[in-house]
């Protein structure tokens, strides 16, 4: 009862929240849903382009994981992927001489470089200072964009008026498996959830990873009983930075070519949704990744056919979001419209609770 | 130097009146990242409800009203159906992007930007009149907390929920009644931005500040003095790095737009103290 | 006796009991498939002190916690002056006069002492809290009851012990009518204890029901009235508490089968492991300084040596350089001044991992947030630390299994009550909780182990059971350093027994001629003589 | 026949800037209107859907528009899968045979403002208020620097032309703040070339005295009356327009097109309102000037490094 209660609660009242809108913006009540269905997976080229998204939308997201589990929370993804981006970029032009098999490698490993370095700052203010590292990967949000802006347009630039770096050498360019339509498909979502899950494998089968998130849950704890608390939390920073660095790789190699200035919507923001969306397991932020990408991929189906605007898109976005992490409430829905159902046959005064108390479920 | 002055406190309103917003909620002891979507809501709602009655004092309770809504969904969503309270944030701000840029198609049938509005007075040196009316709320939080009983109440929830219930207060309600304040004062520095310094709403016209607000939180230690400060110190940097930029031309420009986050985080290695979240900080029960 | 029925029940020469205040009645709950509690039918009268025994898990936080609002029974019925009280929450439960001092304290860690009290029910005018008022209010009941708590100081910066003292004030500001009580005593040293005991008398006097939850039962003998035995969750006897003896009791509580298991001091001092005086010492400190923990004394001039396979106990009252003591001896904070000589080599500033490679332990005061990972599954917490031992994992990677079987072994060892290893450890009762440090605390053969209140909520035959063991393993040559508030503990567990007051050594003692008069006036600073 | 079917691609700014996309949408309504057609608009929300999302118009509609420079690169590897659509692309040149693409001397219209700029400037302190440094915005204000250039020439002082970026173009607070500071060092004329956070600069003019505003990319003089002493004028629309005219007509045009003045694509508004606030002579000057630009005697630099090697036309 529970685990159906749990799926099919925010299904429905997703269900129910898409017919709502597609009678209010005058279009058939199933419209919007098979519109989102459609959008995002009907045909080989939907899918492909939802496929593709994965890739930015699940590293940030394994980077905002990782970081948690050592008691972090890593909202400079953004800035950490796309100076990986950048690095990535100027590396597979510069060093375009070099053969393949070389040259894949290096680049991927400049992103990731780049990105770990720049998370750095904030782990070490942290442990210095004392400054939230919330307050550092913003400030370096900001000043990654814009450095990012000032080398694209000059010193690393291609001499175009444009924010961009010159392509990348062919040997750094990721080969299509498959193409559909506009959209090719590298190996680059695949190698995402494989990190992802191999990830998850070192977190909770090995020693490190047992040590990296008794870290994260109790610092005195574990320090106290041996754990090097503050280098596991320098060295997830870091590989959380690493991995932001390599979403941003893996974009140029796999989907641009290039760097442009700007060219990410806000993935490392989005990670954060990914990664608590998928309650930060990394095991499962395909999943999450995979909601999102549909989301995002089917904009433009929206957008045309049922003639939706973009901001109409977010809002969908957001309360369906909305719905599928309110797990807890449809619970809780479900459970008092049944005791309500059953009070109705007579009350006995030895009725069990209908909903568990707070402290009932943490009991402490 | 008076001009400097009233520039940087110009600066610093929007972010002082948010940080205290999330102050208020997060003192209680949920996260609040949904400032920036809160003061999205109360620069649209000030703006509509200005043009509907012709009155920006209107509009800025009706500003404080759309903060105070964003703010209880937050409280629900988070304390009710134990949402994860940044994913809740997250959603906030995703929704408050969407709808006030729907609602600008809608009600004004305009892309980007709303038609005029009358904005507040002015008291003089360009103050907004919000910006001394925004000093006597921190000074009505900083008494709250001190002195109130609610204050007490709010903080015990934020350092521990369990405890608190069992001390008899009703940690739901204390919670909900902060962050539905605390949004208020979000939504009174969305109005700030769209009906004081501006006189119309513009999509996503906060750029961040919501979540600059959030850093001028956490790097305010959570105090009521503390955000103040740190709002105004960033507010410095803003202004000292358009100060600059307007003279130093030859440089690029991205060096100054980066100005105020290089400059602060030099201070920040420089010498800061250890942080003290609320001991209950994202933990709902 | 007599004069408290009179005040109570008003009834002068009535044989038959006092009226009924609070009745379980057939009261069940059960966590997934276990009962807590099961049937349990228990009524509490009018102006007692009726206490509540039975060993680690066997159900008493349970269901004091049903009648303050934390849960609801699953069946059942409570009443209160024969009316239903089921409480949906403990502000419900307050509202009819009951208050509550939890196992697992419940404070405000950066609130001040007064804050703490008072929060909820603070008094206020125009909605201002009108602090005067509060401090005078609480000042009055802290001299009434004699404790040492200063009122601005944060409670998280509290000694462990005073945060007790807090959470008793807080009910007691209140004017709880009926006071639910666990464990409050499990930190207190024996002075405070007595002082402890006259409160609850001087309380019942004035009216007021309390159930009082121990695991010591010569002060439950003392205070109580009405003894009532949990054992797996049912109510198995109640008692008058006159009708009683210590051993009976005891054996009630153990149930059939648990007459071996002790529960009365069993250790001649012959037994302890006399320090050889020609062997070089295992530890010794040269005049120790370190620095103060929250608002403890740090330590100054400490000067000690510890030979192998000795016990040696650490007493005095709260806040008197415990807490500083075991975290340098840890390694958690290197000393100020002074060497730290651990086999002749100097170890005051060896990192902290270091130590643990040399194969100190240290089991905090409070270690259900200091040891424990109280959110994560059990094996967790008993793996913790110890990952990367070559039995536990290969190339890395955990084996599961070996670290499965070695957790059930060890939680066997040290008897705790655990549904599943993968269960979280808040699921466990408080008493094993401790057991649950402990084993990890034991476990892989140590060289030096502190303890800071070991005993802290065991039940009397897990106290036995664990003085068993740390004599075992200290015969096979383990060092230990006990620090407890509570002397008959470390009279019954140490071979010797020092004082330390406001950070300094006032003397030390062998066991076998412990004065207990001597080591009180030390606990108080009075007298002393440095001792080598 | 069946009516056409017409996509327009935006880049994540979408409709709504106040400049570019929405003069281009203009274009779009008007042709559709004329030409019996209904179009849609496809804002693209990340630079990774571009290529995917200009294969569905393609596939979907007879006539792919395509707004903004982004888009070069990505159109360039699409248009030639689909032989039998028509794309009209603004802002950058894709070669193909069946793609007409324009792009507008936004420096000219730049070089005007600056000139009208530094004439009027009574404390000979201009300044320019700029979103982000994207091309267009770079040529506009390569270009005003070149107008100061020459309008110090016709007047023998030097005057100073500051440039703020607001680094982005949804951000009016900013560009208030930025407008605020160019007034407080002295600056009596603000060229914006911003979208969105141009509503800034216009509310900070609005509130001060004695200063002016010349706006951006279509004619919004009369939303201040007297205090926007000019627009410059870039006319997508337009081509846009004719390019759909070509198409009803069944005489598609591929190839790539510059528009500047001498083409009617750029060029500044009449200054109905601000007339009077000029000398005689300033107004021929800029006559002459447009004039010249007109027929191709100024060549006004579009990249900022080739500004201090422009030469002033000497006696406008
Ligand atoms: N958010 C708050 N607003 C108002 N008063 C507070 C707040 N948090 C704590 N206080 C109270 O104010 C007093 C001082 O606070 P706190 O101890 O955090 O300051 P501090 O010790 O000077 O700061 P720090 O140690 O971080 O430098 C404390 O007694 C505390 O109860
Ligand atoms: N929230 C919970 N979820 C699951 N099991 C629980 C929970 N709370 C208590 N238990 C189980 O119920 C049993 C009784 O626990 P309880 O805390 O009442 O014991 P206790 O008698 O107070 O023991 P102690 O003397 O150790 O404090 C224990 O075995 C414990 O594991
Ligand atoms: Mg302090
Ligand atoms: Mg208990």
């Amino acid at each position: 009862m529970k685990f159906s209660v749990a799926v099919l609660a925010p299904l429905g009242a997703g269900m129910l929240f898409c017919v709502l809108l597609s009678l209010a913006t005058g279009n058939g009540p199933f419209a919007l849903m098979t519109t989102i269905g459609q959008g995002a997976w009907d045909g080989a080229q939907n899918a492909a382009s939802t496929v593709v998204k994965v890739t930015p939308l699940l590293l940030s997201g394994l980077a905002v994981s990782l970081a948690y589990h050592a008691g972090l929370l890593n909202i400079g993804a953004e800035g950490q992927l796309t100076l990986g981006a950048l690095a990535a970029a100027v590396v597979g032009c510069a060093a375009g001489a070099l053969p393949p098999i070389l040259l894949a490698p290096l680049t991927l490993l400049a992103g990731a470089a780049v990105g770990g370095l720049w998370a750095l700052p904030a782990v070490w203010l942290q442990e210095k200072r004392g400054v939230h590292e919330v307050i550092t990967c913003l400030l370096f949000n900001y000043i990654a964009a814009y450095l990012a802006d000032f080398l694209a347009q000059g010193p690393l630039g291609d001499g175009s008026a444009m924010a961009r770096t010159p392509l990348i050498a062919d040997g750094a360019v990721w080969p299509c498996l498959a193409r559909f339509g506009g959209v090719g498909v590298t190996f680059a979502p695949f190698a995402a959830v494989l990190l992802a899950l191999l990830v998850h494998a070192w977190l909770t089968r090995t020693a490190w990873g047992f040590e990296m998130m008794a870290s994260g849950t109790n610092p005195f704890a574990a320090r106290a009983a041996g754990v090097p608390v503050s280098a596991w939390r320098r060295r997830a920073f870091a590989a959380s930075g690493a991995i932001a660095g390599l979403a941003g790789a893996f974009e140029v190699v796999a989907v641009h070519h290039r760097f442009y200035a700007a060219f990410s919507p806000g993935y490392g923001f989005d990670g954060i949704a990914v990664a608590f969306l998928a309650g930060n397991a990394p095991g499962w932020l395909w999943a999450s990744s995979l909601l999102l990408a549909s989301l995002r991929s089917t904009d433009k189906w929206l957008q045309i056919i049922l003639g939706m605007s973009p901001n109409a898109i977010t809002l969908i976005e957001a309360v369906l979001l909305l719905a599928v992490v309110s797990r807890t409430g449809w619970e809780r829905l479900a459970a008092s419209v049944a005791s309500r159902i059953s009070a109705r046959g007579g009350p006995g005064p030895d009725a069990p609770p209908d909903v568990p108390s707070v402290a009932e479920e943490r009991g402490r | 130097m008076f001009e400097f002055l009233c520039l940087v406190l110009g600066k610093a309103t929007p972010l002082f009146l948010a940080g205290l917003g999330g102050l208020l909620s997060e003192s209680s002891g949920v996260v609040n990242f949904a400032l920036e979507g809160m003061m999205l809501f109360g620069a649209f709602a000030a703006v509509w409800a200005t043009g509907a009655t012709g009155s920006p004092w209107w509009g800025l309770l009706g500003a404080i009203a759309a903060g105070m809504l964003t703010g209880v969904v937050h409280a629900v969503a988070s304390l009710k159906w134990r949402v994860n309270q940044i994913i809740s944030s997250i959603c906030l701000n995703l929704l408050a992007a969407g709808l006030t840029g729907m609602l600008l198609n809608e009600v004004y049938g305009v892309y980007g930007t709303s038609p005029s509005v009358e904005h507040l007075p002015e008291v003089g040196g360009g103050v907004s009149a919000l910006t001394p009316l925004a000093i006597l709320a921190a000074a009505g939080v900083t008494a709250l907390f001190r002195r109130s009983a609610w204050g007490l109440h709010i903080r015990a929830c934020g350092e521990n929920p369990l405890a608190a219930a069992s001390a008899g207060i009703g940690v739901f309600r204390t919670r909900l009644v902060a962050i539905a304040v605390g949004g208020g004062l979000a939504g009174a520095a969305g109005a700030f931005l769209s009906i004081g310094v501006l006189s119309q709403f513009v999509e996503k016209m906060t750029q961040g500040r919501g979540y600059l607000a959030v850093a001028a939180l956490i790097l305010g230690r959570w105090k009521p003095s503390g955000v103040l400060a740190a709002a105004f110190f960033f507010g410095l940097l803003d202004a000292l790095s358009e100060w600059m930029a307007v003279r130093w031309m030859d440089l690029p420009q991205q060096l100054f737009l980066a100005f105020p986050y290089l400059a602060c985080f030099a201070v920040l290695a420089f010498r800061f103290g250890a942080m003290r979240p609320p001991s209950a900080l994202g933990r709902v029960e | 006796m007599q004069d408290v029925r009179t005040l109570a029940g008003g009834r002068f020469s009535a044989p038959e009991p006092a009226a009924s205040l609070i009745a379980f009645k057939d009261v069940s709950k059960r966590f997934g498939s276990f009962w807590a509690n099961r049937g349990v039918t228990l009524d509490i009268r009018k102006g007692e002190i009726h206490a509540l025994v039975g060993e680690n898990g066997a159900g008493k936080s349970t269901l004091m916690k049903m009648l303050y609002g934390h849960f609801r029974p699953d069946s059942g019925r409570i009443t209160l002056s024969g009316r239903p009280a089921h409480f949906r929450s403990p502000a419900e439960a307050q509202c009819a006069g009951i208050g509550m001092v939890h196992q697992q304290l419940l404070i405000f860690p950066r609130l001040t002492a007064l804050e703490n009290i008072i929060a909820g029910a603070e008094p206020s005018r125009w909605g201002m809290v009108d602090r005067k008022a509060a401090r005078e209010k609480v000042m009055e009941l802290t001299r009434l009851f004699g404790f040492d708590l200063r009122l601005d100081v944060r409670a998280g910066d509290a000694p462990y012990a005073h945060r007790q003292q807090i959470e008793l004030l807080r009910i007691l500001y209140r004017d709880a009518k009926i006071l639910i009580l666990d464990e409050p005593t499990s930190l207190l040293a024996l002075p405070e204890v007595e002082r402890f005991l006259d409160l609850l008398r001087d309380l019942r006097s004035r009216g007021c029901t309390m159930v009082f939850i121990s695991h010591r039962l010569p002060e439950v003998l003392a205070v109580a009235d009405r003894i009532s035995v949990l054992r797996t969750g049912r109510l198995t006897a109640t008692f008058d508490a006159r009708d009683i003896t210590k051993e009976r009791l005891a054996r009630c509580i153990m149930g059939p089968g648990g007459e071996g298991r002790g529960g009365v001091r069993d250790s001649a001092p012959s037994e302890f492991h006399a320090p050889p005086d020609r062997v070089a010492p295992l530890l010794v400190c040269e005049r120790v300084c370190a620095e103060a923990v929250g608002h403890e004394s740090g330590l100054e001039d400490f000067n000690l040596s510890l030979s192998e396979g000795e016990i040696f106990g650490m007493g005095g009252v709260v806040g008197n350089g415990q807490s500083a003591l075991a975290r340098t001896m840890a390694g958690i904070a290197p000393p100020a001044a002074g060497k730290i000589l651990f086999r002749g080599r100097d170890i005051s500033s060896t990192a902290l991992e270091e130590r643990l490679r040399e194969g100190f332990r240290w089991l905090p005061a409070n270690a259900q947030e200091d040891a424990l990972l109280m959110d994560h599954p059990l094996w967790w917490s008993l793996l913790l630390g110890r990952e990367r031992q070559p039995r536990f994992q290969r190339f890395g990677w955990l084996r599961c299994r070996e670290i499965l079987a070695c957790a059930a072994e060890e939680l066997k060892t040290h008897t705790v009550a655990y549904g599943s290893l993968h269960a979280p450890v808040w699921a466990l009762s408080g008493g094993n909780q401790q057991k649950a440090a402990l084993a990890r605390t034991l476990a892989d053969s140590p060289s030096l182990v502190v303890l800071e209140q070991p005993g802290k909520g065991l039940d009397i035959a897990a106290q036995e059971r664990l003085r068993r063991i740390v004599k075992a393993l200290s015969r096979e040559g383990v060092a230990f350093l006990v620090l407890s508030y509570d002397l008959e503990e470390l009279i019954a567990m140490c071979g010797r027994i020092g004082v330390l007051y406001r950070g300094r050594l006032m003397g030390v003692m062998e066991n076998s001629r412990v004065e207990r008069e001597t080591l009180g006036r030390w606990m108080l600073g009075l007298g002393g003589t440095e001792a080598p | 026949g069946a009516p056409l079917k017409v996509l327009v691609l935006t880049d994540a700014a979408g409709l709504g800037d106040r400049g570019f996309n929405d003069v281009c949408w203009q274009g779009v309504q008007k042709a559709g209107k004329e030409f019996g057609f209904q179009p849609k608009f496809l804002q693209s929300r990340e630079q990774a859907d571009y290529e995917a999302n200009i294969t569905l118009a393609a596939q979907q509609a007879d006539v792919v528009v395509t707004l903004g420079f982004l888009f070069v690169d990505a159109l360039k590897g699409v248009a030639s899968h689909f032989p039998n659509t028509r794309f009209i692309h603004i802002e950058g040149d894709v070669p193909g045979d069946n793609v007409a693409s324009y792009d507008f001397k936004s420096e000219e219209g730049g070089f005007l403002a600056g000139l009208i700029a530094g004439l009027f400037t009574k404390s000979r302190k201009t300044g320019v208020v700029s979103g982000m440094d994207i091309p267009p915005v770079e040529a506009y204000v390569s270009g005003f620097r070149a107008g100061i250039k020459t309008a110090e020439a016709e007047r023998g002082a030097p005057i100073e032309a500051i440039v703020a970026s607001a680094g982005s173009f949804n951000d009016p607070v900013k560009g208030k703040s930025l407008a605020q500071a160019l007034i407080e060092k002295g600056v009596d004329v603000i060229f914006r070339a911003a979208g969105n956070t141009g509503v800034g600069v216009l509310d900070a003019v609005k509130r001060a005295d004695s200063v002016y505003l010349i706006a951006e990319d279509l004619d919004q003089d009369a939303e201040l009356p007297g205090k926007i002493l000019a627009s410059t004028l870039k006319r997508m629309d337009v081509a846009i327009y004719d390019a759909f005219q070509d198409v009803s007509q069944g005489k598609f045009r591929p190839g790539h097109r510059w528009m500047g003045v001498t083409e009617g694509g750029v060029g500044v508004s009449d200054m109905e309102y601000s007339k009077e606030l000029f000398k005689p002579a300033d107004l021929t000057a800029i006559a002459k000037a447009k004039e010249l630009l007109k027929e191709g005697k100024i060549v006004v630099p579009k990249r900022a490094s080739e500004v201090d090697a422009f030469q002033a036309p000497q006696g406008l």
